[in-house]
C-alpha cells in the first residue's frame, strides 16, 4: 500500500465497566483528506475521538500518528504534535479580546509562555499572524471585541481560527454545526472546505448535508465497531446503513412528506440538516 | 487610553512620594507592619485574583521564610539581605512540593487540600526542634545590610523593607502582564480549552503558586526581621484567613487591593488591640468577612473602580 | 368559559422577559389549544429557547400574561408550573451526572397520571434500557437528548415544550420522533417545539411561529407553507 | 498479658476500640459537612462552630432551663438545624450564584463571629457538662474498661450516619436533593421546590453537628474553641473520602479514627498530623480521594 | 521634674479573647486599675495613667504593641503579661527600651533564668513552683510510681522536666510518658496507657482545657479509681469549669486562693464585684505588684526605671497576696504558695468554693534557687 497515512488505529479498544464502546477499530485516515466519521448514536465516535486526543485511555490497541506510536503520550503532548481538537461546546476565552483568544493558541509555540519576568509586549510580534488567521474566517473586524459577546456562529469559527493557529497536521471537529441554524451551518461548512487546505480534518457530523458536501471519505461505526467505510454515495447506498443510520426513508409516509416540502438538494438526507 | 496612562504613572509617583514621607509622620514599625502584610497580600492575590486558586494555608509560606530568616541570624551571623534571600528560597521550596500536590485538584477542593497540608506544616513547626515551639524564635537581630547600614534603626529598616515591598509588588505585576500571566489568564478562562491547546496547565499553575510562595515568603522573613521574632501565628490558619480578608476587602484581581486591604485590616487589628473593643476581635473580623461577602465583592479598590467607570 | 377557551392550554400574551439587564422578549403573543403541534422557528439568538424557559419561570424577570389551562402564572413559584402539565425538555439536555439513567428517567415526578410507562420508553430508545444503570452523563450526546426526552413523556404531562429534541440525533432515530411526536398528538397532547431542523418540523407541525429578534413575526399554518416558502427563506434562510 | 511481636496486644485492642469510638464522631461530623458540600456545593467553615453550638446548647437547656440529655439530643439538633436554616436564608442564600468561593469566606466570618461571641459571654476556659445519669460507669472488657458513653456515641453514631447515608442514596428524596444540587432551575421545572429543599438540606447538615456537639458535651470540655480545631481534620477526612461522597466521608471518618487510635499508641507525637498525612498520600494516589469520583 | 512626661503610665498587655482571658485578661486590667485607684491615683503628685492591649496570644502583636508604647506613648512600664511566647517577646522589647516588665501570669521560669533580665519583674507563679509545690508531697506521702501526660510543646516540656526532677530527687520513678499534642480534645489513648503503666500517679504538664479534658477522661475511664490525677498547673477558672465529681480530691499548687483568710477575702470581694468573677492568682498577683510598683516609685522620688527597680528589690513586697514575701535580684518574688485540694460537691457551699488549703509551701521551698548569672544586685 503507499497510502500516505497520518494516523491509524490498530485494534482500538475502550471498555468501560462492563460494556464495550470501541471494539477493535482499525481507522486510516490519509494525509490532506476531510475524513467523516458517522455513525447512529452511541456509536462510539466521540469516545474514539477521545481516545485519539487521549481525554480517555485506550484499554488496548495502538495509535500511531506519522508513523510513530503515540499511545502512551498525554493529551497536552498529543496537541504539541499536532493533532488539535474542537470542543462539542464552544471552547473559547470569553473574557479575553477575540485577538488575544488566537494569540493565546500563537504563543504556545514561541516557548516564553513561562516568563514571568518578561512583559507582555514581547507578544504583539504575534499580532500580524494573529490578524491574518482571523482574517481566514472573516472576524478581523472583531479583533478588539470582547469574546463574550459574539454571536454563536462568530465563536465556532473564532475557534477554529484558534485551532488553526497551532498549525495542525490533524484536526478533529467533533459536531461542528451542532446548534447552529442553516446560515452558519453553511458559513461553517465553508469555512472547514476553506481551512482543510494542507491539513488533514477528522469530523463527526449528524448533519449529512455537510458531510456530503464536505467529507472525501466516511467510516461508518455502530455499537463501536466498523460498519462499512467510503466515499459519501457508496456509503450511503450500503443498506446496513441505511438501517441502521439513515433510516429507510422512501418507504415511510411521514418521511416522504419531510420530502415534498422544500428543495431538495440532500438526497437521502431525510430528516437531517437544515 | 494614553491619559489613563498618565494617570496612572502619576499616581504611582505620589504614592511613591507617600511612601517616602511616611515614616517621619506615622510610627515606622506600624509601617513596615502594613508592607509586609501587603507584600503578602499581594503574593496570595496573584494566586486567588489572577490564576483563580484559592490557597486556604499560604501562612505556611509567610512563616517558613520568617523561621527560615529567623533561624540563621540568629545561628549564623549572616547579613539580613542573605538572611531574607535564604528565607524566600525556603518558603519557595516548600511551595514547590506543596504546590505540586494541591494543583491536582481544583477549586475549593484546591482550597481544602492546601489548608489541610498547612496544617501538616503547622504541626511541624509546632514540633521542630529549632522553631522554639510556642516561643517562637524570639530576639533575631536585624544585623547589618551588606554588612554596613544598621538596621536597628527604625528608619533605616523602613527604608529597607520599602525596597523589598517595591520590588515584590513589581515582580507580581510583571507576572501578570507577562507572556506567563496571559497563559495563567487563559487557563482561568476556559481550562479544557487551554489543555487542547497545549498547555500543561498543572505546570503554569504550579510556577504560579511557587511564585506566589516565594514571594509570601519573603514577605514572612522581612516581617521576622522587622519584629525580630518568627512564631506559630504567621504559621497558623488563622494567619491564612486574615490573608484571604485582606484580599477581600481591598478587592481581589486587583493589583493594588491587597495592599489597601492589608492596610485596612492591620490598622484595624491595631486599632481594636488597643482599646476596651480588644474582646470583640473575632467577633469584628467575622463580620467584616461577612460584610464583604455579602455586600463589597468587588473589595476596596474594585468599588472605587466601579464608581469611577459608571461616573467618567 | 367558553369551551373554545377552555381548549386553549397556553395562551401568552405580551411577554417581555429579561436576564438581568438585557431585554430578550419584547412582547411576545401566541396561543396553543388542545391537541395542537407548534413550533417556534427562527434563527440563533432570537429568543426560542427564552420563550419556553419564560413560561417555566426560568428567566430573571418576567411581564405580560402566560395563562396555563385558563390560570395565569406570572405570580406562581416555578416549582408549581409544572404541576400544571406541562413537561420541559431543555436544549442543554440537562442530564443528571449523580444519577443513573434509570434514576434520571424516573426523576421528574409524575404530574399527570397516564404518563407513557418505563417499559414502553425503553422499548421507544433500546439504547437507555441497555446503559440504565451507567451515569447519566456518561451516555452519548445522542443518547442523552433520547434520556430527556423519555424523562417527561414519562411524568404524563400534556403540555410539552420541547427544546431542539432532534440536535445530534442520527437520521433514523429523528425519523422515528417525527412518529412519536404525531402519536402523542393522537393522544391529545399539546405541543410547543422549538427547532433548527425544519425539515423534521414541517409535515408535523399544524402552525409555525416564526421568531426574530424577541418577537413574533410570522404565523404560518400548515397549509399555507407552500405559498409562504419564500417568507420562510427570509426568515430563516432555508 | 498477650504480646506479639513485642507489642502489648491487650493495649493495642484498647486502642483501637478508642480508636473506632473517636471514628464514629469523625463520621458523624464529616457526614454533615459532606452533605453540605457534596449536595449544596458548599463549604460550611461553620460547621465547627455549629458543633460547639450544639454542644453549649445541650449545657444552656441544662443549666437554664432544666431540660436533661435526652431531651437536647432531641430538642438542640432542631434549634441548631433552625439557626442553620437561618443562616441559609438571610446569608448564605443571596450568594448562592456567586463562586462557591464566597459561601467559604463567608461561613468563614460566621465561624468567626460565633467564637468570638461565645468566648466573650462563656469565657474561654469551658463548662461541665455531666455524663447522663442512665450512661454511667461502664462495661469490664477483657482488654479495657469501656465507658458505657463511649460505647453509646459509637451505636448512636453509626445508626445516625446509616440512615443518613440510605436516605440521601436509596431513596428518591435523595435522588432530588443530587439532582437539586446539579441544576436547580430544571428541578424547578420538573416541579419540585428546590429552595425549600436546599435551605432543609442545609438545616439537616448544621443539625448533625449540633447533634454531635450534644453527644459530644459530656466526654469533651465544652467551650467556644471546640470546634474549630476539629474542623480541619474534619475537612482533611471529607477530602480524603472524596468530597461529595455520603459514604465516602462516613467511612473515612471511622478508619481515620482508627488510624489515629493506633498512631497515639506507637507514635503519639505524630497523632496531630497523621489524619493530614494520609491525605497527601492518598491525594498523591489518587487526587479524587478514596471513594471520590474523577472529576 | 522626677517623673517622666509628667505622668506614670503603665501599659497592661492580656489575653482579652483568647484561651487565656479568664486567667489574664480584662480581669488582670480591673486589678491594675484598682491598685492605681487603691494607690491613690497619682503618685509624686503626677497622675497615673492605665492603658491596656490585647495580645491576641500572638507574640508578634504583643511585642508591636508593647513596641509602640515604650516608642511612642510613654508608657514606663508593661503588666499582665500572660503566655509565655508573648512574654518572651515582649520583655524583650522592654529591656532594650529599660522599661520595666510587671509578670503576673507567665509560667515559663525563664524570665528569670535562660532570659533573665534587670528589668523583669516576676510575681505570681512559675512552673518549677507547681512542681514542687504539686509533686513533692506526693511522693513523699508514698506514691512512687509517676505517669506524664504533657502537652507536646515547650511549656508542657518544661512542666514535665522540673517535676520529673522533684519525682527523682524524692524518691520517685517515672514509669512512662505520652506527649499529647496541645489542644488534642481526646484523651482516652492516653488514659489507656497511662492505665496500663501501673503508675501511682498520673501527672497532667499541660494547662487550661487540655487539663479539663484530660481529667474528665481519665474520671470516665475509671483511671481515678486506680491511681491519683495530678494537675501540675490548674487556674481556678478551669477548675471551676471540671466536674467537681470527678475533679474532686485533686491536689494541686496555686499562688493564691481567694477564700484563704479575711485578707484575701476582703479583696476578692471587691475583685468580684467589678469583675463578676472570683479572682484567679494572677489577677491578685497584677494587683499586688503595681501597688508593689507604685509604692517604690514613690519611695524612690523618681519612675526612672533603674532606680525603681532597685527600690523594688530593696522594700519587701507586704499584702494579702504575698506573704513572707522578697523579691530576689534576679526578678523573682518568692512567697508563700498554697497547697489545695478541690472540693468534691458535698463539701462545696456555692460555685466559688472550690479549693480546700492542706498546706502552706514557703517560698523558698516553692522555687528554685537564683542562678548566679542572674543576680543583678551584684553587677
Ligand atoms: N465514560 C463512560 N462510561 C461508560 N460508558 C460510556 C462512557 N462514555 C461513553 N460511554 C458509552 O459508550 C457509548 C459510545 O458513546 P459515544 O459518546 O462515543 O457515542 P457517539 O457515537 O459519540 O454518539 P452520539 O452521536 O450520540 O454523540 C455510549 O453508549 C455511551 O453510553
Ligand atoms: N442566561 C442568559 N443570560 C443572558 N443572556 C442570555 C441568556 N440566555 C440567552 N441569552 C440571550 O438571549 C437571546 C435569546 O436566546 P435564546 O436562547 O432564547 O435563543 P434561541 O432562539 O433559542 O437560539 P439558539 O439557537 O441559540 O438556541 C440571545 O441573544 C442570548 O444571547
Ligand atoms: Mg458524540
Ligand atoms: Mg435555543
Amino acid at each position: 500500500m503507499s497510502q500516505d497515512l497520518i494516523l491509524e488505529t490498530k485494534n482500538l479498544v475502550k471498555a468501560f465497566k462492563g460494556f464495550t464502546a470501541v471494539d477493535a477499530v482499525n481507522l486510516q485516515i490519509e494525509r490532506g483528506a476531510i475524513h467523516a466519521l458517522i455513525g447512529p448514536n452511541g456509536a462510539g465516535k466521540t469516545t474514539v475521538f477521545n481516545l485519539l486526543t487521549k481525554y480517555l485511555t485506550p484499554s488496548s490497541g495502538t495509535l500511531l500518528f506519522n508513523g510513530k506510536d503515540i499511545t502512551a503520550r498525554k493529551s497536552a503532548e498529543i496537541a504539541r504534535l499536532g493533532i488539535v481538537r474542537s470542543f462539542q461546546i464552544s471552547a473559547v476565552f470569553p473574557n479575553l479580546s477575540v485577538l488575544e483568544n488566537v494569540r493565546v493558541a500563537l504563543q504556545r509555540k514561541e516557548g516564553n509562555s513561562f516568563h514571568f519576568w518578561k512583559h507582555e509586549r514581547v507578544l504583539n510580534r504575534l499580532n500580524d499572524r494573529a490578524m491574518q488567521l482571523l482574517d481566514d474566517v472573516g472576524l478581523s473586524e472583531f479583533a478588539h471585541s470582547k469574546t463574550l459577546d459574539l454571536p454563536y456562529g462568530r465563536k465556532r469559527a473564532l475557534e477554529i481560527a484558534t485551532t488553526l493557529a497551532l498549525d495542525p497536521e490533524l484536526m478533529l471537529l467533533d459536531e461542528p454545526t451542532q446548534g447552529m441554524g442553516h446560515e452558519d451551518v453553511e458559513v461553517v461548512a465553508d469555512l472547514i472546505k476553506r481551512v482543510s487546505v494542507g491539513r488533514t480534518i477528522l469530523m463527526v457530523e449528524h448533519n449529512l448535508h455537510v458531510v456530503a458536501k464536505l467529507a472525501d471519505r466516511i467510516t461508518v461505526l455502530q455499537r463501536g465497531a466498523i460498519l462499512t467505510e467510503g466515499d459519501y454515495a457508496c456509503v450511503s447506498a450500503d443498506p446496513r446503513v441505511r438501517e441502521a443510520y439513515l433510516g429507510v426513508a422512501d418507504d415511510e409516509p411521514q418521511a416522504a412528506a419531510v420530502h415534498s416540502i422544500g428543495p431538495d438538494s440532500m438526497g437521502v438526507a431525510a430528516g437531517a440538516g437544515a | 487610553m494614553k491619559t489613563a496612562i498618565v494617570t496612572r504613572s502619576k499616581l504611582n509617583l505620589v504614592l511613591l512620594l507617600l511612601a517616602l514621607v511616611a515614616p517621619f509622620v506615622l510610627y515606622p514599625v506600624f509601617l513596615m507592619k502594613v508592607l509586609c502584610f501587603a507584600l503578602f497580600a499581594c503574593a496570595f492575590n496573584l494566586l486567588l485574583g489572577f490564576a483563580g486558586l484559592l490557597s486556604f494555608g499560604h501562612a505556611v509560606f509567610l512563616g517558613t521564610g520568617g523561621y527560615v530568616t529567623g533561624y540563621l541570624m540568629i545561628n549564623t551571623g549572616i547579613t539580613p539581605e542573605l538572611g531574607i534571600l535564604a528565607g524566600t528560597l525556603a518558603a519557595g521550596l516548600v511551595g514547590a512540593l506543596y504546590g505540586k500536590l494541591a494543583v491536582r485538584r481544583e477549586g475549593i477542593y484546591f482550597a481544602m487540600v492546601t489548608l489541610a497540608l498547612a496544617q501538616l506544616a503547622f504541626f511541624f513547626y509546632l514540633q521542630a526542634p529549632f522553631t522554639g515551639g510556642e516561643d517562637g524564635l524570639q530576639g533575631v537581630p536585624r544585623g547589618y545590610l551588606f554588612g554596613f547600614i544598621d538596621l536597628s534603626d527604625n528608619l533605616q529598616m523602613y527604608f529597607f523593607v520599602l525596597a523589598i515591598f517595591l520590588f515584590g509588588f513589581w515582580l507580581i505585576q510583571r507576572t501578570v502582564h507577562s507572556p506567563f500571566g496571559q497563559v495563567l489568564k487563559a487557563i482561568r478562562e476556559n481550562e479544557p480549552r487551554a489543555i487542547s491547546l497545549g498547555y500543561n496547565v498543572n505546570d503554569y499553575k504550579w510556577v504560579a503558586f511557587v511564585i506566589s510562595a516565594a514571594l509570601a515568603g519573603l514577605a514572612g522573613s522581612t516581617k521576622t526581621l522587622v519584629f525580630q521574632l518568627a512564631s506559630l501565628t504567621d504559621v497558623h490558619w488563622h494567619m491564612s484567613g486574615e490573608v484571604v480578608l485582606m484580599t477581600l476587602v481591598g478587592g481581589m484581581g486587583t493589583l493594588f487591593g491587597p495592599f489597601v486591604g492589608a492596610a485596612a485590616i492591620v490598622t484595624i487589628q491595631n486599632y481594636l488591640s488597643g482599646g476596651e473593643l480588644g474582646n470583640y476581635i473575632h467577633i469584628i473580623m467575622g463580620a467584616i468577612f461577612v460584610i464583604c461577602v455579602l455586600a463589597f465583592r468587588n473589595g476596596i479598590v474594585g468599588q472605587f473602580r466601579k464608581v469611577l467607570k459608571q461616573n467618567f | 368559559m367558553s369551551t373554545s377557551s377552555s381548549r386553549e392550554k397556553i395562551r401568552i400574551s405580551d411577554l417581555h422577559a429579561f436576564y438581568g439587564e438585557s431585554h430578550i422578549l419584547h412582547g411576545i403573543d401566541l396561543t396553543l389549544r388542545q391537541g395542537e403541534l407548534v413550533t417556534l422557528l427562527g434563527r440563533n439568538g432570537s429568543g426560542r429557547s427564552t420563550t419556553l424557559r419564560a413560561v417555566m419561570g426560568m428567566v430573571g424577570r418576567r411581564s405580560g400574561s402566560i395563562m396555563v389551562n385558563g390560570s395565569e402564572t406570572l405570580k406562581l413559584a416555578p416549582h408549581r408550573i409544572a404541576h400544571l402539565g406541562l413537561g420541559y425538555c431543555p436544549e442543554e439536555r440537562g442530564i443528571f451526572s449523580s444519577l443513573n439513567v434509570e434514576e434520571n428517567l424516573m426523576l421528574p415526578p409524575t404530574v399527570r397520571s397516564d404518563g407513557m410507562s418505563v417499559d414502553e420508553l425503553y422499548e421507544m430508545f433500546p439504547n437507555l434500557y441497555e446503559r440504565r444503570f451507567s451515569q447519566g452523563t456518561r451516555l452519548s450526546g445522542g443518547e442523552q437528548q433520547m434520556l430527556a426526552l423519555a424523562r417527561i413523556l414519562r411524568t404524563g404531562a400534556n403540555i410539552l415544550l420541547l427544546d431542539e429534541i432532534t440536535e445530534g440525533l442520527a437520521p433514523v432515530i429523528v425519523q422515528k420522533l417525527a412518529q412519536v411526536l404525531l402519536k402523542l398528538k393522537q393522544r391529545g397532547l399539546t405541543i410547543l417545539l422549538v427547532e433548527q431542523n425544519f425539515r423534521f418540523a414541517a409535515p408535523i407541525a399544524d402552525r409555525h411561529y416564526v421568531m426574530e429578534h424577541g418577537h413574533i413575526v410570522e404565523e404560518v399554518h400548515a397549509h399555507e407553507l407552500e405559498a409562504k416558502t419564500d417568507l420562510l427563506n427570509t426568515y430563516l434562510g432555508v | 498479658m498477650a504480646t506479639f511481636l513485642g507489642i502489648n496486644l491487650f493495649g493495642l485492642f484498647g486502642q483501637l476500640l478508642v480508636g473506632l469510638i473517636n471514628g464514629s464522631f469523625y463520621a458523624l461530623l464529616s457526614l454533615g459537612l459532606a452533605i453540605i458540600f457534596g449536595l449544596l456545593k458548599i463549604i460550611n467553615f461553620a460547621q465547627g462552630a455549629m458543633y460547639m453550638l450544639g454542644a453549649f446548647a445541650a449545657w444552656m437547656a441544662l443549666n437554664y432551663f432544666g431540660l436533661n440529655y435526652w431531651l437536647a439530643l432531641v430538642l438542640v439538633p432542631l434549634a441548631v438545624g433552625a439557626m442553620g436554616i437561618l443562616m441559609e436564608r438571610v446569608l448564605i442564600r443571596p450568594i448562592a450564584n456567586e463562586d462557591h468561593l464566597y459561601s467559604l469566606l463567608l461561613t468563614f466570618g460566621v465561624a468567626l463571629m460565633l467564637q468570638g461571641m461565645f468566648t466573650h459571654v462563656f469565657g474561654s476556659s469551658g463548662m461541665a457538662y455531666a455524663i447522663p445519669e442512665a450512661l454511667q460507669g461502664g462495661i469490664k472488657l477483657p482488654f479495657m474498661y469501656l465507658p458505657a458513653y463511649r460505647a453509646w456515641i459509637v451505636v448512636a453514631s453509626i445508626l445516625v450516619c446509616a440512615a443518613t447515608w440510605w436516605m440521601i442514596e436509596k431513596t428518591r428524596l435523595g435522588a432530588y436533593l443530587r439532582a437539586g444540587t446539579e441544576n436547580a432551575q430544571l428541578m424547578q421545572a420538573f416541579g419540585i421546590n428546590v429552595p425549600l429543599m436546599v435551605t432543609l438540606t442545609f438545616g439537616f447538615g448544621v443539625a448533625l453537628a449540633g447533634f454531635a456537639g450534644v453527644m459530644a458535651a459530656p466526654v469533651y470540655s465544652v467551650s467556644p474553641d471546640m470546634g474549630s480545631n476539629l474542623l480541619i481534620i474534619v475537612f482533611a477526612i471529607v477530602v480524603i473520602g472524596g468530597m461529595g461522597s455520603i459514604g465516602g466521608a462516613i467511612l473515612t471518618g471511622l478508619g481515620m479514627g482508627v488510624v489515629e487510635g493506633l498512631t497515639k499508641y506507637f507514635y503519639p507525637e505524630a497523632s496531630s498530623t497523621v489524619i493530614f498525612l494520609v491525605m497527601v498520600i492518598v491525594l498523591l494516589i489518587k487526587p479524587a480521594g478514596l471513594f471520590g469520583k474523577e472529576a | 521634674g522626677p517623673v517622666s512626661d509628667d505622668k506614670v503610665k503603665i501599659g497592661v498587655l492580656a489575653d482579652m479573647g483568647g484561651v487565656y482571658a479568664d486567667i489574664c485578661g480584662p480581669g488582670c486590667v480591673t486589678a491594675v486599675e484598682m491598685a492605681v485607684e487603691d494607690f491613690g491615683g497619682t503618685v509624686l503628685g503626677m497622675p497615673i495613667e492605665v492603658v491596656s492591649a490585647d495580645d491576641q496570644l500572638k507574640p508578634d502583636v504583643g511585642s508591636a504593641k508593647v513596641r509602640q508604647w515604650v516608642e511612642n506613648e510613654q508608657v514606663d512600664a508593661v503588666g499582665g503579661l500572660v503566655s509565655s511566647a508573648v512574654v518572651g517577646a515582649a520583655t524583650k522589647v522592654l529591656t532594650d527600651n529599660k522599661k520595666i516588665a510587671l509578670i503576673s501570669t507567665a509560667a515559663s521560669n525563664a524570665f528569670t533564668t535562660s532570659a533573665c533580665s534587670p528589668y523583669n519583674v516576676h510575681w505570681t507563679y512559675n512552673v518549677a513552683a507547681m512542681a514542687n509545690g504539686t509533686v513533692k508531697p506526693i511522693v513523699q506521702s508514698g506514691k512512687k510510681k509517676w505517669f506524664f501526660i504533657t502537652a507536646d510543646y515547650a511549656f508542657g516540656h518544661a512542666l514535665e522536666s522540673v517535676a520529673t526532677e522533684v519525682v527523682q530527687q524524692n524518691g520517685g520513678e517515672v514509669v512512662g510518658g505520652v506527649r499529647a499534642p496541645l489542644g488534642t480534645t481526646d484523651f482516652s489513648s492516653y488514659v489507656l496507657q497511662a492505665q496500663s503503666s501501673g503508675a501511682d500517679v498520673v501527672a497532667l504538664a499541660n494547662a487550661g482545657g487540655d487539663t479539663v479534658n484530660a481529667l474528665k477522661t481519665a474520671a470516665e475511664f475509671g483511671l481515678t479509681q486506680t491511681a491519683d490525677v495530678a494537675g501540675l498547673l490548674v487556674f481556678t477558672p478551669n477548675a471551676q469549669a471540671m466536674d467537681p465529681a470527678t475533679a474532686g480530691g485533686m491536689t494541686l499548687t496555686t499562688g493564691f486562693y481567694w477564700d484563704y483568710d479575711d485578707a484575701t477575702r476582703a479583696w476578692s470581694k471587691r475583685f468580684k464585684e467589678r469583675h463578676g468573677a472570683i479572682p484567679a492568682m494572677g489577677h491578685a498577683g497584677a494587683y499586688s505588684m503595681t501597688m508593689h510598683y507604685l509604692k517604690a516609685i514613690d519611695a524612690a522620688g523618681t519612675d526612672e526605671s533603674d532606680a525603681v527597680m532597685a527600690k523594688m528589690k530593696e522594700m519587701k513586697p507586704d499584702d494579702f497576696f504575698a506573704r513572707n514575701a522578697t523579691l530576689r535580684a534576679d526578678g523573682r518574688m518568692v512567697h508563700d504558695m498554697y497547697y489545695v485540694q478541690i472540693k468534691k460537691p458535698d463539701e462545696r457551699r456555692d460555685a466559688d468554693d472550690i479549693f480546700k488549703v492542706v498546706d502552706v509551701i514557703p517560698g523558698d521551698k516553692a522555687y528554685a534557687p537564683m542562678l548566679p548569672e542572674c543576680n543583678f544586685a551584684k553587677s
